[in-house]
């Protein structure tokens, strides 16, 4: 079916509690920042959190927000150094954590979207993360086998969307265009929403195909604004 | 503090037109000393090739970010892609080298960065990824931990981030590679000694002859 | 002759919104009959989604092929990728129906079409990878080889392009769904009977009850 | 090291008689024509082709010039129908042929490229397949497991290149982007040469770190040329 628009406080319901929930973006960057404060709003419940890290350093921004409402029960990721709450809630175990290395978390968002059964990876052999996953040996070498991850839902973040849902990002996409292939729902936030043909056939990072509902959010220049904010709180420009 | 020499050190080991990943903290330092002419392809394991200095105020771009979320540019001749893709060059064997910190390191390679348990919980993140896949592995770091021991271990005690995996580890101290038996000492600071070394290293140096002193 | 029939019949499985890869052959042909306002997202699996008409001379584009290396445009809102991006589209469930050939089709929903042992050897290409990862399959074929027997059967006789995948049989006398025991019959063409469908058909048709003729 | 920028002539010398060699297009589209040229020319023998289909169909043009010239002990592919000439070489068992479904094919040259130890999936379940492969067992469902496929040198194509090596695609890339990532030498035929900076950082398909050597191939309209002679000749257009 073709990708419709859809406002925000619409996008969010179709989000339930206890779903899975992909969240597209790096420790902060890229993110779908309006779908979070969404969910936050929203105050869904007992989510099974999918994002490579957590949010943006020292915790209570994006992701953060869910963290702090509680309203996480379980993170599949490989970071989360950045958010010293999410921190304390996996020690206290209100969170329950699921880590793999970067690398096999996207493979294995990844191999959910492209119908693969599995990772087959070198990385991890030799430390705590064989116990993550199955030995396997091919040609007399070891690799771990993972499984694909996949999420009922998937936010996402693109810089623009046309009226089919094609989306096309700039700079780094990171996470985006993986998590938008791996969601039975995928909900792309985007800065600007432009005809169709305005995005060429070469720019088009995640075909209007992968994704379901497509939103307004902040412009360029709002994210912007934002991101030099924290920035310049955290000394960095 | 040993920061700035460390970071200095590091950059003698850039060669022109090499692909590197720098690790944040100390190793990221290092590119402010990549010697003038001299083209290092830094790659952000985020998914950037080519970035350069961090933008001043009004001029950031939110979609130019390092893996530490910390605004960047990106050069002419860049490129920019998704995360799969990223590390699939570095899992692929397409970065010549990545330097990075670490809590110790052992006379094997072996290395622990990622993992102090009871206290320090934060996920391997790309770290795992990096010492696999990437073609050279540089461990920076202090010599000694701020209780004085020695970071160069016989066996790292804390848990792994990568089985035999370090080819060199430069310090603020001292230099070596990582050799069949164990360590080989390639240079030592201007303001440290061999004896010094020697007291401060608990992993096995088996090659005391071939090092110079560092300038 | 029966394509254009064949071809004619597949377009009535459109829908407004589908995405649809078309084998070569008589699915391609069908692409011609979609209804006028309908909006059918046409993938081919060499990397391209919402591909038109063939251009005229002097307009090709070498770089806009189909998957049999024929000149194609791609439409406003088309998006062009890399053969590993086609394919984790078509096996990862993207793609809601294909329509192929087949030498053969049985009434567990098996389908040959790659291989006819020391005769015909071309290699399976993405065929297997359709069958198997697309939301829905229709075959689409004459109903009788040129021996004039049935290409509906009980069990498949060459080797297999896939296992127990097929939806629906589109011949050029019948239409079947494949169904928990059996096939079931769903349409009769006009110039045919069911007489003639029921001696054509070697498969077991296991639902005679609910079917049409087809206009 | 850097990418650099040498003849077509000097670059046929990087291939040896023996060597694994793929070669990026499809069936005949966006395949490097120069290069195939000057592997002829230079009569380079047992060659182990890796290419996802055969040449052009009806045989004889792009890769179909080195199955006439008998340069190819080995065929790893998903697809050779479209060449008699080499249907005939594997059946006279002159030609060793490697067959595997074409998402699978790709996946496995990605494999390769992407350091990964092998690709688990459902396709050819079933079937023939199954012999090519190993069958393993994730959460109570088969699957097959195949072996990455990695080569000697990989020649590609693409349209415009800069002075670094960056690769810019136009139209449908297919198998090029991939193949760049997973052969020990890379020589990539463009049919521009820009200065850097020319091509944005967003348009990169393949980062110039994959590539060893570019050289100046057909410009887009000699290509257009080329394959419109085709097209006319089959009765396409």
């Amino acid at each position: 079916m073709m990708a419709i628009q859809i406002k925000p406080e619409e996008a969010v319901l179709k989000i339930k509690d206890h779903d899975s929930l992909m969240i597209g973006g790096f420790l902060g960057a890229g993110v779908p920042l309006v779908m979070i404060d969404q969910i936050v709003e929203k105050n869904l419940k007992d989510l099974t959190v999918i994002s490579v890290g957590a949010g943006y350093r020292g915790g209570g921004v994006d992701i953060g927000k869910l963290v702090l409402n509680h309203q996480i029960k379980k993170y599949i990721t490989s970071h989360v150094g950045t958010d010293p709450n999410l921190i304390k809630q996996i020690v206290a175990e209100e969170v329950a954590l699921d880590l793999s290395p970067m690398g096999t978390f996207i493979e294995r968002v990844r191999a959910a979207g492209a119908g693969l059964g599995g990772v087959v990876t070198p990385v991890g052999l030799g430390t705590e993360v064989e116990e993550m996953a199955d030995k396997i040996v091919i040609d007399g070498r070891d690799y771990l086998l993972f499984k694909p991850i996949k999420a009922d839902v998937a936010i996402i973040k693109a810089a623009r969307c046309d009226r089919m849902g094609n989306l096309e990002y700039h700079g780094i996409a990171n996470t985006n265009p993986i998590m938008a292939t791996a969601a039975d729902i995928v909900i792309a936030e985007v800065e600007e929403i432009v005809e169709v043909g305005e995005i060429k056939n070469e720019a088009v990072g995640t075909a209007g195909i992968f994704v379901d509902y497509y939103v307004q959010g902040y412009s360029f220049e709002e994210r912007k604004a934002i991101y030099e904010d924290l920035w310049i709180a955290g000394n960095k420009i | 503090m040993g920061r700035e020499r460390i970071a200095k050190r590091i950059a003698k080991e850039f060669k022109d037109g090499m692909v590197v990943n720098l690790g944040i903290g100390i190793p990221t330092l290092s590119a402010n000393y990549i010697p003038e002419g001299m083209k290092v392809i830094l790659q952000t394991e985020n998914g950037g090739l080519m970035f350069g200095a961090a933008p001043k105020r009004g001029a950031t771009n939110p979609d130019w970010t390092n893996a530490g979320t910390e605004p960047i540019t990106i050069m002419p001749g860049g490129a920019v892609f998704d995360l799969a893709t990223s590390f699939s060059m570095i899992r692929g064997g397409h970065i010549d080298m990545t330097v990075v910190g670490a809590l110790e390191v052992d006379q094997e390679g072996s290395v622990a960065s990622w993992k102090i348990p009871g206290k320090l919980l934060t996920g391997m993140g790309g770290a795992m990824d990096l010492l696999y896949g990437c073609k050279r592995v540089v461990i920076a770091m202090t010599h000694i931990d701020k209780h004085g021991e020695s970071k160069i271990r016989h066996k790292c005690s804390l848990p792994l981030t990568g089985l035999k995996v370090v080819d060199t580890i430069i310090t603020d101290k001292a230099v070596f590679d990582v050799v069949e038996n164990g360590l080989k000492l390639i240079e030592i600071d201007e303001d440290s000694s061999l004896d010094e070394i020697i007291r401060l290293t608990e992993g096995n140096i088996v090659n005391l002859d071939d090092w110079k002193l560092s300038t």
